[in-house]
C-alpha cells in the first residue's frame, strides 16, 4: 500500500515546481504551462485524498478543475493573442507598460 | 517496498522529472511535448487511485484539448527567436529559492499527514461494483448538479470571451 | 439531503435570481445580433438585474429561506445583502458605461452580458456553502472579469491589464485549489458547515496542515480583495482596464472576495479564529500602510484609486478580524457604502474621458470647479467620503468598522487604521485641491448622458443620505446579518 | 451719590463727546466741552472735600463688577480724607492746565484729540483715587497709563514720541505685573479686595508665610513688595525710572499734569492708601524708604548735567518722588502726601513755565541755546523764581514745609533714618543747584539762540500766564496747611486731617533736632544757589572746566548712568534677538515646523520609494504573492 | 435623565438655529446672481442670529442643567440619538458664532468676487457645523459636526485664501484630522465602556478606571490641543490664519479655536476628572510655554496677520491655563476669555482684512503713519489693541485677570509666569501699533498719493461696531456673561473635584501602576 503522504509530498513538489516555473520563466506560454502544472499537482492530491477518504468529492473537484482549466486556457490564450497583436512579445519582462 | 510502492516511485520520479523538464526547456514546443508525457503519467497515477474516469479525461481534455490549444498558439505566434534568447528572467534565483523553500515547508508540514476522518461510502469495492463512470455520473448529476451547471456557464463565458478577445475584427 | 428529490430540483427556486441574471446575459448575447443600439442592451441588462433584485427580496425576504443543492447553496441574509451590493454595482456600472465604451470604441454587446455573467459568479460566491461551488463561482466571476478588463482590444494598456490579471488570477486560483485540497483531505468534506463540524469532531483545529490549507485560502481570497502583498495586480489592472470596468472591479470582485472570506472564515474555520487573526492582522496593517502611502505618489487618478481601494480593503478587513458577527456586519456595511462612493468617483473620472482626451491624470482635474462646479462638487463629496469625513457615508462605514475592531479588543489596530486614514486624506484632498484651488490648464469638456447623471445622482445622494441617516442602511445590514 | 459719581463722569463725558465728534464737528472748540467738565469736577470735588471735613466719609458701591465663585468686586467709591485731598489736587491742577492748554495747544492739528485724552486722563485719575477696592484702583492705574501713552505719543509722527509712549507703557507694565499679582494675593489672603475689609483685617495674617520656590517669606511683606512694584513703575522709581524723562516727548501741559503733578504720584498715593499693610512689614517699609532715598539722589545727580530744560525738570520730578517715598518709608505718610500736594503746584508751575519758554522759542528745549530771557518774559521768569524757591525749600514757600517735614521725619527714624536723612539733604543740595542752574542758563546771561528766535521772543499770552500765576500762588501758599510744630502749635493741619487714614507719625523728636534739620536744609538750599551762581553767573567758563576735570563722572551723569543702554543690552535686545533667531527661527521654524513638514515629506519619500516595488513585471508580482504566502507559512512554522 | 430641561418653547429653537444656515445654503444652490446670493446669505445669518437670541433671554441661569433640550432617535441600532441642548457654557458660544457669522458675511461683501456662491455656501455650512458642535449632547453627533466643519473651512482657506493657501489649507485639514481621529478611537472605547451609549450626560456621570481615563484623556487631548491650539501643536494656526480670507480668519479665530477648549470643558473634565487632575501640571506648563512662546514669536513677526495669529497662541494659552486651574475663577475666566478672544481677535482680523483690501499688503514694514491716513480706522484699532493687551475697562482684562487669579490660586508659580505674558503682550501689540499707525505715513497712501487709502465706510463701521460695543460692555459689566456660567461651572467643578481617586498620593501611585 502506498502511504497517502507519498502522494501528498509528490503533489507538493510538483506544485513547487509549478511555482518555480511561474516565477522564473520568461516565456508567457511556459508560464501558463507552469500554472497548469500547479493545477495538476492539486489534482493529484485531490484524487489521492478522494481515494483514501473513500469519498467522491475530490474526484468531482478534479473534474471541475479540468473543466475550468480548459476554459482558462481558452481565455488566457485569447488574451495572449490579443496582446501579441498590439505588442508582439510574450516575454514577461518586456511587459511593463503599466507600473508604479 | 511493495510492488505498488515501487510503481509509485517510478511514476512519482517521472512526474517530478517531467515537471522539471516542462519548466526548464527553452523551446516551448518541447515543453508541451514533455507535458504531454507528464499528463500520461499523471493519468496513470489516477488509475492507481481507482479513478478511471479521471484518467480518461486527463488524457482527453488536458492532453487532447488544452495542450493542443497551447501548441496552436505557439504555432500561431511563430516564436522563432525564442530559442535564441534567455529562458529565465532576472529573478529566477528568487523563483528557485521560493520553489525550494515552499517545497520544504509544505513537505515538512504535509509530510506528517496521518489521521484521516471517518471513511466515506465510496470504498474501492463499492465503486468497483457499480463502475467508476457510473458512480461519478450519479454523484455529478445529483449531489453536484449545481456546480455542474455553473461549470457550463463558465465554459460559455470562455467561448464568448475567447471570441470577443481573439477575433481579428468585430466591426 | 432530500430523499424525495434526488436531483435537488426543488432548490431551483432558490437560485432564481442567479438564473435570472444568467438568462438575461444569454438574452443579451442573442440580442446583440439584432439590436444595434447599446442603450437597449443596457436597459435590458438593468431591467433584468432589477427583476433579479426584486426576486431576491420578494421571494426570500431579507433573511432568505435556507439551503439547497445538497447544502451547497445557501440563501441567507448574508448572501442576500451581498447580492444587493452586486446588483447595485452592476446597475451603476451599466449606467456609467454607455457613452464611455463608445468613446473607447469597445462598445460590444458582450460587454453587458459579461458584466452579468461576472455578477452571477459573484452571487454564486456569496451563496456558496461549499468550497467547490465557491471555486466555480469565483472562476465564473474571474474569467468574465479578465475578459472585461481586456475588452479594449486595440489598446495595449487594456491587453496588458487583462494579461496580468489573468495570470496572477490563475496563480491565485492554484493556491485556492491547493488550500481546498488540503482542507478536504483533512476534514473529508468541502462543505463549510461540515468542515466546521469535522474540525470539532476530529479535534484538528490546531493541525498545521489545516492551517496551511487555510493560509492558502486566505492568500487567494487576499488576492481578490487586494490585500498586500497579494495586491500587486490591482494598480496595473485598475489603470489599464476600461474605467467602467475598473469601477466594477474595484467593488464587485472585492465584495465577492469578502463574501467568501467572511463565510469561509466564520462558518468553516470559526474555531481557528486565533490562528487566522494572527495572519490577518499583519496583513491588514501592511495593506492599510501600503495602500495609503503609495497612493500619495501617484499621478494617474485611476491608479491612485487603486491604491485607495487597497487601503480600503485593509479597513474592511478590520471587521473580519474582529471575528464577531458584528464585525462581519460592519465589513458588509462598509462594502455597501464603498460601492456608492467608489463608483461615484469613477463616474466622475469617466465623465472627463472624451475623444482624444484621457482625463486620467490628476493634473486634468486642475480648476475643474471653475468650469464644472457641479461635477467638482460631486467629486468633492466622493473624495471626502473616501477619506471618511462626516457627514458622508464613508465616515459611517469607517466608524462602524473601527467600533467593531475596538469592541473585539483591537484598539491598537484601530489607532493604526485612523492614522493611515489621515495619511490617505492627503491624496484625496489633493484631488479636491486641484479642482478647487488651481487654475485650469485647458478647458475640460464633460461627456455626460442621462444614465451617467442618474448614476451620479444615485451615488451622491446615497453617500449623503447614508451619511446623515445611517440607520437606513444599518438596520438593513443588521437584519441581514443577525448579530 | 450722584454727586460723587459725577466727579469722574463729567470728564468721561467730555472725552466721549470730543473723541466721537471732535474730528468732524467740534474741532478747535474742544475746550468748550473739556474745560467746563473738569471745572465742574473741581467744584464737585471741593464739595466732596467739604463733606469729608464735615465728617462724612463715603463708601459706596455702585454695581457689581465681577462676580466669579467667591471672588466678588464692585465698582465703588471711597471718599475719605486722603481721597478728598487727592481730588482737590487733581481737579484743581487739571483745571488750570486745561486752561493753559487752550493757549498752548492752539492751532495744533489734534486739538480736539488733546482735550479728549486729557479728559480721559482726568477721568482715569479720579477713578484711581476714588476707588474703594484694589481692582478698581488697578483699573484707574492702568487707565492713566493708557492716557499717558496716548499723550506722550501725541505727536506720533515723531519717532521719538512714539517710542517714548511705547516705552512708558511697557515699563509700567513691569510694575503693574507685580501690582496685579499683589492684588490677587491680597484676595487670596483676605478673601476680599475692598479697602475697608482688607485694612480692618490687615493684622489677622501677621506671621503667616508664603512659599515661593521652596523658601518661606513673610506673607505681608510679599504683598507689600508686590504692590510697591506697581508704585515703582508708575512713580518712576529706581530701577523703572527710565520712562519718565523720555515721557517729556509729550506736549508740555501733559508733562505738567501727568508726569509731574498727578499720575506719577499715584504710586505715592497707593502706598499711603495701603499704610495699614505697610505698617505691618518692616522690610517693606525699609525697601520703600531706601528706594525712595536712592532715587532722590540718583535722579538729582543726573539732573545736574542735563541740557534739555524739560528733562532737567523731569529728573527733578523723579527725585522729588523719591522724597515722597522716603517719607512713606519712614512712616511719615502724611508728610509724603503733603509733599505730593505741594509738589504738584510748584512742579506744574515749573513745567508750565518751561512750556511758556519753549513756546516762545518755537520748540527749542536745549538750555544751552537759551539765556537772557529774563527781559523778554518777565512773568515767566517771576513764576520760575517762585517755583524754584519753593522746590529748593526756601522758608516761607510751599516746598519748604513739606520737604522739611520729610527730612525731619527721616532723621527721627533711627540709624537707617539718619542715613536717609543724609541722602535727602544731599539731594536737596543737588536740587537747589540744578534748579538754579536752570534759571541761570535760561533767563540770565546772553541769548544763545538764533537771531530769528531772538526776533520773535515775547511773553506768552494771557491764557498761558494766568494759570501760571494761579499756580504760583499755590506754590507759595500751599504749604501753610502743614506748618511744623516748631513754628506753630497745631500748624500741621494736613497731618491732623489725614490722621484718620494715615495715622500719626511714630516718633516725635525734640525742638532742637527739628531746628537742626531745618537749618541744615535751608543751608544746603542756599549752598546750591551759591555754587550755581558761581559757576554760571560769575564765571560761565567754569562748568566746562569742571566737566573736563571730572570727565568720567560727567559722562556717567550725562548718559544717565547708562541705565537705558544697560536695559537695552541686557533685556530688550536679547529678547528681540532671541524671539527672532531662537524662538521663531530655530524652535518654531526649524524644530516644530521641521517635524510637522518632515513627517509628510518622509511619508512622501516612502511613497516614491515603495511605488518602485510595483515594477510592472508580472513575475515580480507573482514573486511578491509567493513571498507573502511563504512568509505567512514561515511565520506559522516558527511561531508555533 | 434628570439633568435636562426639555425645550419649553413652542418650537425646536436649537434645531432651527443649527439648520437654518443649512437651509440657506441649499437655497443658494439655486441662485446665480452674486448680489442675490450675498443678500440671501446675509439674511440667513441675521435670521439665525435673531432666532438664537431667545436662547439668551429665556435661559435659566439658576441651573446647570441642559436646557432647550431636544432628543429624537437617530441611529437606534447604535443607541445614538439626535440629542441637543445647551448649558451655561455653550450658550455663549452660540451667541458668538451667530454674531460672528453675520459679520464675516458683511466683511466679505466686496472682498469675494470669485466663486461667490461657493463661498457663501461654505460660510453657511461652516456656521451650521460650528453651532452643531456647541449644541450636540451626543458624542456621535458632536463628532459629525466637529469633522464636517473641516470641509468648508478647508475650502475657505484653500480657495479664497492668500498665496500660500493650498499649503495652509492642507496643513490645517490634516493637522486637525490627526487629532480628531485619535479622539474618534477614544469615543468608541468610551462607547463600549459605557455600555453602548454616547450620550454625553450619561458618559459624564459615569466613573472610569484610572488607566482608561489616562489614555482616553490623551486621545481627547490630541484633538482638543490641536484645535486650541496648544504649544507645540500650533503651527497650523499661523498658516491657516494668515492665508485664510478675512471671513475665514475671523471664524477661525472667533469660533474654531474655541472648540478645543470647549471640548476640554465638555468632555475631558467631567468624564475623566482624575486624569484631568493628573494632567494639570503638564497642561499648565504647556500653557505657560504657549503664552510666552506665542508672545515672543509675535515680537519677531513681519506679517500683520501672522502676528495676530501667533498672539492667538498666546491668548489661547491663557484659556487653557484658566480652564485647568480647576477653580471657579479660572474656568469662568477661561470661558470668558474665549468669548473675548473671539470678539477681539475676530475684530482684529476683520480690520486687517479691511486694510488689506485697500493696500494689498500685510507686511508691517509697508505701513506707517496710518493714524494720519485713516484716523477712524486707527481709533478703532487702538481699542482692539488695548483689549488684546487686556487693559482694564475692556473685556480682555476681565478674562485675563480671572484666569491669572485662578491660575495663581491653583499654582502660584505658573500664575506668575503666565503674568509675564501680559508684559510681552503689551510689547508686541504696541510695537505693531507704532509700526502701522504712528510716525510719518508713506505719501503714496495719502489722499493725493498714488494709492489713496480711504477710511472706513459705513458698512465696515457697522461690521465692527457690535464688537467694539461688546468689548466695553463686557469690560465694564462682565456679569452679563459671567452670570450665565456660574451654575454650570460650579457643577462642572464639583464633577472634577469629586471622584473615587481623590487625593494626590493615590494619583501618583496609580500613575505608576499605569506604566
Amino acid at each position: 500500500m502506498v502511504p497517502l503522504s507519498w502522494y501528498i509530498v509528490l503533489s507538493a513538489i510538483v506544485f513547487s515546481i509549478g511555482v518555480f516555473g511561474f516565477l522564473a520563466r520568461r516565456n508567457l506560454i511556459i508560464v501558463f504551462m507552469s500554472l497548469e502544472l500547479m493545477l495538476n499537482s492539486v489534482n493529484i492530491s485531490l484524487a489521492a485524498f478522494s481515494h483514501y477518504l473513500q469519498s467522491m468529492r475530490g474526484q468531482i473537484l478534479v473534474f471541475f478543475i479540468i473543466t475550468v482549466a480548459a476554459a482558462e486556457a481558452a481565455i488566457g490564450l485569447a488574451i495572449l493573442i490579443a496582446f501579441y497583436r498590439n505588442n508582439p512579445t510574450i516575454k514577461v519582462d518586456e511587459i511593463n507598460l503599466l507600473k508604479g | 517496498m511493495t510492488i505498488q510502492q515501487a510503481f509509485f516511485s517510478y511514476f512519482a520520479g517521472a512526474i517530478v522529472a517531467l515537471s522539471l523538464l516542462v519548466v526548464t526547456r527553452k523551446n516551448p514546443v518541447h515543453s508541451v511535448l514533455w507535458m504531454l508525457l507528464l499528463f500520461v503519467h499523471i493519468a496513470s497515477l489516477y488509475l492507481f487511485l481507482n479513478a478511471e474516469f479521471l484518467a480518461a479525461i486527463q488524457i482527453i481534455i488536458y492532453a487532447g484539448a488544452i495542450l493542443v490549444l497551447f501548441l496552436f498558439v505557439i504555432m500561431l505566434l511563430n516564436l522563432r527567436k525564442e530559442e535564441t534568447e534567455k529562458r529565465f528572467q532576472g529573478q529566477w534565483p528568487f523563483g528557485l529559492a521560493i520553489g525550494v523553500v515552499l517545497a520544504v515547508f509544505v513537505v515538512l508540514i504535509v509530510g506528517k499527514i496521518g489521521v484521516l476522518p471517518e471513511l466515506g461510502q465510496y470504498s474501492v469495492e463499492a465503486v468497483k461494483s457499480e463502475g467508476h463512470i457510473m458512480t461519478v455520473g450519479k454523484v455529478l448529476y445529483t449531489e453536484f448538479l449545481l456546480p455542474f451547471e455553473i461549470a457550463s456557464v463558465i465554459l460559455l463565458v470562455a467561448i464568448v470571451g475567447a471570441v470577443v478577445l481573439a477575433k481579428r475584427s468585430l466591426e | 439531503m432530500e430523499t424525495t428529490d434526488l436531483v435537488g430540483l426543488s432548490g431551483l427556486r432558490l437560485i432564481i435570481p442567479e438564473l435570472t441574471v444568467i438568462c438575461i446575459a444569454l438574452i443579451l448575447l442573442l440580442l446583440e445580433l439584432i439590436v444595434k443600439k447599446k442603450e437597449v442592451m443596457a436597459a435590458v441588462g438593468i431591467a433584468g438585474t432589477l427583476v433579479a433584485l426584486y426576486g431576491t427580496f420578494k421571494l426570500f425576504g431579507i433573511n432568505g429561506p435556507g439551503q439547497a443543492f445538497a447544502n451547497m447553496f445557501v440563501l441567507d441574509g448574508y448572501a442576500n445583502f451581498f447580492k444587493l451590493i452586486f446588483y447595485v454595482n452592476v446597475i451603476l456600472t451599466m449606467c456609467i458605461s454607455l457613452k464611455y465604451m463608445a468613446v473607447e470604441k469597445a462598445s460590444y454587446g458582450e460587454y453587458y452580458a459579461l458584466l452579468l455573467f461576472s455578477t452571477s459568479g459573484m452571487m454564486i460566491m456569496a451563496s456558496a456553502a461549499d468550497l467547490i461551488v465557491l471555486y466555480l463561482g469565483l472562476e465564473l466571476m474571474a474569467l468574465s472579469t479578465y475578459i472585461l478588463a481586456g475588452l479594449m482590444r486595440k489598446q495595449l494598456r487594456s491587453n496588458e491589464a487583462a494579461l496580468k490579471y489573468f495570470f496572477l488570477g490563475a496563480f491565485s486560483s492554484a493556491f485556492l485549489l491547493y488550500g481546498i485540497s488540503l482542507t478536504y483531505g483533512l476534514t473529508g468534506t468541502t462543505n463549510l458547515k461540515e468542515i466546521a463540524a469535522s474540525l470539532q469532531a476530529l479535534n484538528i483545529a490546531d493541525s498545521p496542515i489545516v492551517f496551511l490549507g487555510l493560509i492558502f485560502l486566505i492568500v487567494s481570497f487576499g488576492f481578490k480583495i487586494a490585500l498586500v502583498p497579494f495586491h500587486m495586480w490591482a494598480p496595473d489592472v485598475y489603470e489599464g482596464a476600461p474605467t467602467s470596468i475598473t469601477a466594477f472591479m474595484s467593488v464587485g470582485p472585492k465584495a465577492a472576495g469578502f463574501a467568501v472570506l467572511g463565510r469561509v472564515l466564520f462558518e468553516a474555520f470559526g474555531s481557528m479564529h486565533v490562528q487566522w487573526n494572527a495572519v490577518l492582522i499583519p496583513l491588514a496593517v501592511i495593506t492599510m500602510a501600503a495602500g495609503s502611502v503609495i497612493a500619495l505618489a501617484q499621478s494617474n487618478i485611476k491608479r491612485m484609486l487603486a491604491y485607495s481601494s487597497i487601503a480600503h480593503a485593509g479597513y474592511m478587513l478590520l471587521g473580519i478580524i474582529a471575528g464577531t458577527p458584528g464585525g462581519l456586519t460592519s465589513t458588509v456595511n462598509y462594502l455597501m457604502i464603498y460601492t456608492f462612493m467608489n463608483i461615484g468617483a469613477f463616474a466622475v473620472i469617466i465623465m472627463l474621458r472624451r475623444e482624444g482626451f484621457q482625463g486620467e491624470s490628476i493634473d486634468d482635474y486642475m480648476g475643474l470647479a471653475k468650469g464644472h462646479p457641479l461635477a467638482a462638487a460631486l467629486m468633492l463629496i466622493f473624495m471626502f467620503s473616501l477619506t471618511g469625513i462626516p457627514p458622508t457615508a464613508g465616515f459611517i462605514g469607517k466608524f462602524y468598522v473601527f467600533m467593531e475592531a475596538i469592541n473585539s479588543g483591537h484598539t491598537n489596530l484601530a489607532i493604526i487604521a485612523v492614522i493611515f486614514s489621515v495619511i490617505s486624506a492627503f491624496f484625496y484632498l489633493r484631488i479636491v485641491m486641484y479642482m478647487y484651488m488651481k487654475d485650469p490648464k485647458e478647458d475640460v469638456v464633460l461627456t455626460t448622458s442621462y444614465s451617467m447623471n442618474f448614476a451620479l445622482a444615485i451615488t451622491a445622494v446615497m453617500v449623503l443620505v447614508i451619511g446623515v441617516f445611517p440607520s437606513l442602511l444599518l438596520d438593513l445590514v443588521r437584519v441581514s446579518i443577525p448579530g | 451719590m450722584l454727586k460723587y459719581t459725577l466727579i469722574p463722569l463729567l470728564p468721561l463725558l467730555s472725552f466721549i463727546i470730543n473723541i466721537l465728534f471732535g474730528r468732524n464737528f467740534i474741532k478747535d472748540k474742544a475746550h468748550w466741552i473739556a474745560v467746563p467738565a473738569v471745572a465742574g469736577s473741581f467744584i464737585l470735588a471741593v464739595s466732596a472735600f467739604m463733606d469729608v471735613t464735615a465728617g462724612n466719609v463715603v463708601n459706596i458701591n455702585i454695581y457689581d463688577w465681577i462676580v466669579s465663585g467667591d471672588f466678588h468686586v464692585s465698582i465703588g467709591f471711597l471718599i475719605d480724607q486722603l481721597t478728598s485731598i487727592m481730588l482737590i489736587v487733581v481737579t484743581s491742577i487739571s483745571t488750570l492746565i486745561f486752561i493753559y492748554s487752550i493757549g498752548y495747544m492752539h492751532g495744533d492739528g489734534g486739538y480736539y484729540r488733546f482735550f479728549a485724552y486729557l479728559s480721559l486722563f482726568v477721568f482715569s485719575m479720579l477713578m484711581l483715587v476714588m476707588a474703594n477696592n484694589f481692582l478698581l484702583l488697578y483699573f484707574g492705574w492702568e487707565a492713566v497709563g493708557l492716557c499717558s501713552y496716548f499723550l506722550i505719543g501725541f505727536w506720533f509722527h515723531k519717532k521719538s514720541a512714539a517710542d517714548a509712549g511705547k516705552k512708558a507703557f511697557i515699563v509700567n507694565r513691569f510694575g503693574d505685573f507685580g501690582f496685579g499679582l499683589g492684588v490677587i494675593l491680597i484676595f487670596l489672603t483676605y478673601g476680599s479686595i475692598d479697602y475697608v475689609q482688607v485694612f480692618s483685617n490687615a493684622g489677622s495674617v501677621v506671621g503667616q508665610t508664603i512659599n515661593i520656590l521652596g523658601t518661606d517669606y513673610d506673607l505681608i511683606t510679599v504683598i507689600c513688595l508686590l504692590l510697591f512694584c506697581g508704585a515703582v513703575g508708575k512713580s518712576a522709581q529706581l530701577p523703572l525710572h527710565v520712562w519718565l524723562p523720555d515721557a517729556m516727548e509729550g506736549p508740555t501741559p501733559v508733562s505738567a499734569l501727568i508726569h509731574a503733578a498727578t499720575m506719577v504720584t499715584a504710586g505715592v498715593f497707593m502706598v499711603a492708601r495701603c499704610n495699614p499693610l505697610f505698617n505691618l512689614s518692616h522690610t517693606a517699609m525699609n525697601t520703600v524708604a531706601i528706594v525712595g532715598g536712592l532715587t532722590a539722589i540718583f535722579a538729582a545727580t543726573i539732573g545736574l548735567v542735563q541740557n534739555d530744560i524739560k528733562r532737567v525738570i523731569a529728573y527733578s520730578t523723579v527725585s522729588q518722588l523719591g522724597y515722597m517715598f522716603l517719607a512713606l518709608g519712614v512712616g511719615a505718610y502724611s508728610a509724603g502726601i503733603f509733599h505730593l500736594y505741594t509738589h504738584a503746584y510748584f512742579k506744574a508751575l515749573l513745567f508750565l513755565g518751561s512750556g511758556s519758554v519753549i513756546h516762545a522759542l518755537h520748540d527749542e528745549q536745549n538750555m544751552q541755546k537759551m539765556g537772557g530771557l529774563k527781559k523778554y518774559m518777565p512773568i515767566t521768569y517771576a513764576v520760575f523764581i517762585i517755583a524754584t524757591l519753593s522746590i529748593t525749600g526756601i522758608p516761607g514757600l510751599a516746598g519748604f514745609f513739606s520737604k522739611d517735614e520729610i527730612l525731619y521725619r527721616a532723621y527721627l527714624g533711627g540709624d537707617t533714618g539718619k542715613f536717609l536723612w543724609l541722602l535727602g539733604t544731599v539731594a536737596a543740595l543737588l536740587t537747589s543747584f540744578y534748579s538754579w542752574r536752570l534759571i541761570f542758563l535760561t533767563f540770565h546771561g546772553k541769548f544763545r539762540g538764533t537771531h530769528e528766535q531772538e526776533h520773535h521772543l515775547h511773553e506768552s499770552p494771557k491764557v498761558i500766564t494766568v494759570p501760571l500765576m494761579f499756580l504760583a500762588v499755590g506754590a507759595i501758599f500751599a504749604g501753610y496747611v502743614g506748618i511744623p510744630p516748631l513754628l506753630m502749635e497745631h500748624g500741621d493741619r494736613i497731618g491732623e486731617f489725614l490722621a484718620p487714614v494715615l495715622g500719626h507719625p511714630h516718633s516725635e523728636g525734640s525742638h532742637a533736632e527739628e531746628m537742626m534739620v531745618m537749618a541744615g536744609s535751608v543751608l544746603v538750599a542756599l549752598g546750591g544757589w551759591f555754587i550755581a551762581y558761581r559757576m554760571y553767573i560769575k564765571s560761565p567758563e567754569l562748568p566746562k572746566k569742571v566737566g573736563e576735570m571730572f570727565k568720567p563722572v560727567y559722562n556717567l551723569l550725562f548718559n544717565k548712568y547708562y541705565v537705558d543702554e544697560l536695559y537695552s543690552k541686557t533685556l530688550v535686545q536679547p529678547v528681540i534677538k532671541a524671539s527672532d533667531k531662537v524662538v521663531l527661527g530655530f524652535i518654531d521654524i526649524k524644530i516644530i515646523e521641521g517635524i510637522v513638514n518632515g513627517v509628510p515629506a518622509l511619508i512622501g519619500a516612502f511613497s516614491r520609494k515603495f511605488r518602485q516595488v510595483q515594477t510592472g513585471h508580472l513575475s515580480n508580482y507573482g514573486l511578491a504573492m509567493a513571498l507573502g504566502a511563504l512568509a505567512i507559512i514561515g511565520y506559522m512554522i516558527f511561531m508555533k | 435623565m434628570e439633568n435636562i430641561i426639555l425645550n419649553q418653547l413652542s418650537y425646536p429653537i436649537l434645531t432651527y438655529t443649527v439648520f437654518l444656515p443649512v437651509a440657506g445654503a441649499l437655497l443658494l444652490l439655486f441662485m446665480r446672481n452674486a448680489g442675490l446670493i450675498r443678500v440671501t446669505t446675509l439674511l440667513t445669518t441675521v435670521a439665525t442670529f435673531v432666532i438664537s437670541l431667545p436662547l439668551l433671554t429665556n435661559f435659566d441661569k439658576t441651573t446647570y442643567k441642559m436646557q432647550f433640550v431636544e432628543r429624537h432617535e437617530w441611529i437606534p441600532s447604535w443607541g445614538i440619538n439626535y440629542f441637543i441642548g445647551i448649558d451655561g457654557i455653550s450658550v455663549l458660544f452660540i451667541f458668538l458664532t451667530t454674531m460672528l457669522s453675520v459679520l464675516s458675511v458683511l466683511v466679505s461683501w466686496k472682498a469675494i468676487e470669485n466663486k461667490a456662491k461657493e463661498f457663501h455656501t461654505a460660510v453657511l455650512a461652516l456656521e451650521a457645523g460650528m453651532l452643531g458642535v456647541f449644541v450636540a449632547l451626543d458624542f456621535f453627533l458632536f463628532y459629525i459636526f466637529w469633522e464636517a466643519m473641516l470641509i468648508p473651512m478647508f475650502l475657505l482657506i484653500g480657495v479664497w485664501g492668500g498665496p500660500q493657501r493650498v499649503y495652509a489649507a492642507i496643513k490645517f485639514f490634516l493637522y486637525t484630522l490627526v487629532g480628531s481621529v485619535l479622539m474618534l478611537v477614544g469615543i468608541v472605547v468610551l462607547y463600549f465602556t459605557a455600555g453602548g451609549t454616547l450620550d454625553i450626560l450619561t458618559l459624564s456621570s459615569l466613573q472610569y478606571p484610572l488607566q482608561l481615563q489616562f489614555w482616553l484623556f490623551l486621545a481627547f487631548f490630541a484633538a482638543f490641543a490641536v484645535k486650541v491650539p496648544m504649544f507645540p501643536f500650533h503651527t497650523w494656526l499661523p498658516d491657516a490664519h494668515t492665508e485664510a480670507p478675512t471671513a475665514g480668519s475671523v471664524i477661525l479665530a472667533g469660533v474654531l479655536l474655541k472648540m478645543g477648549a470647549y471640548g476640554f470643558l465638555r468632555f475631558s473634565m467631567p468624564m475623566f476628572p482624575d486624569a484631568t487632575r493628573m494632567f494639570v501640571k503638564p497642561i499648565f506648563i504647556l500653557s505657560v510655554i504657549g503664552i510666552i512662546y506665542g508672545a515672543l514669536v509675535c515680537l519677531a513677526q513681519k506679517d500683520l496677520k501672522r502676528l495676530i495669529a501667533y498672539s492667538s497662541v498666546s491668548h489661547m494659552g491663557f484659556v487653557t491655563l484658566g480652564i485647568f486651574a480647576l477653580n471657579a475663577q479660572g474656568v469662568e475666566g477661561g470661558i470668558l476669555q474665549m468669548v473675548n478672544h473671539g470678539i477681539v481677535t475676530g475684530a482684529l482680523f476683520l480690520m486687517i482684512g479691511m486694510i488689506y483690501e485697500r493696500t494689498h499688503t500685510r507686511v508691517i514694514a509697508d505701513y506707517g503713519g496710518f493714524a494720519t491716513v485713516v484716523p477712524w480706522y486707527a481709533g478703532l484699532f487702538i481699542i482692539l489693541t488695548f483689549a488684546s493687551i487686556g487693559l482694564p475697562g475692556t473685556n480682555g482684562f476681565i478674562g485675563e485677570f480671572l484666569i491669572l487669579f485662578g491660575a495663581f490660586k491653583a499654582q502660584k508659580l505658573y500664575g506668575v509666569l503666565a503674568a509675564t505674558g501680559v508684559i510681552l503682550g503689551a510689547g508686541y501689540m504696541l510695537w505693531l501699533y507704532q509700526k502701522v499707525f504712528w510716525q510719518t505715513p508713506d505719501p503714496d497712501y495719502g489722499p493725493s498719493g498714488r494709492h489713496p487709502v480711504r477710511d472706513l465706510d459705513l458698512r465696515e463701521v457697522v461690521t465692527l461696531a457690535p464688537l467694539i460695543i461688546l468689548i466695553f460692555w463686557i469690560g465694564f459689566y462682565p456679569n452679563v456673561l459671567l452670570s450665565y456660567m456660574h451654575a454650570s461651572v460650579e457643577h462642572l467643578l464639583q464633577d472634577v473635584n469629586m471622584s473615587a481617586y481623590a487625593g494626590k498620593e493615590t494619583l501618583i501611585a496609580q500613575l505608576k501602576e499605569i506604566f
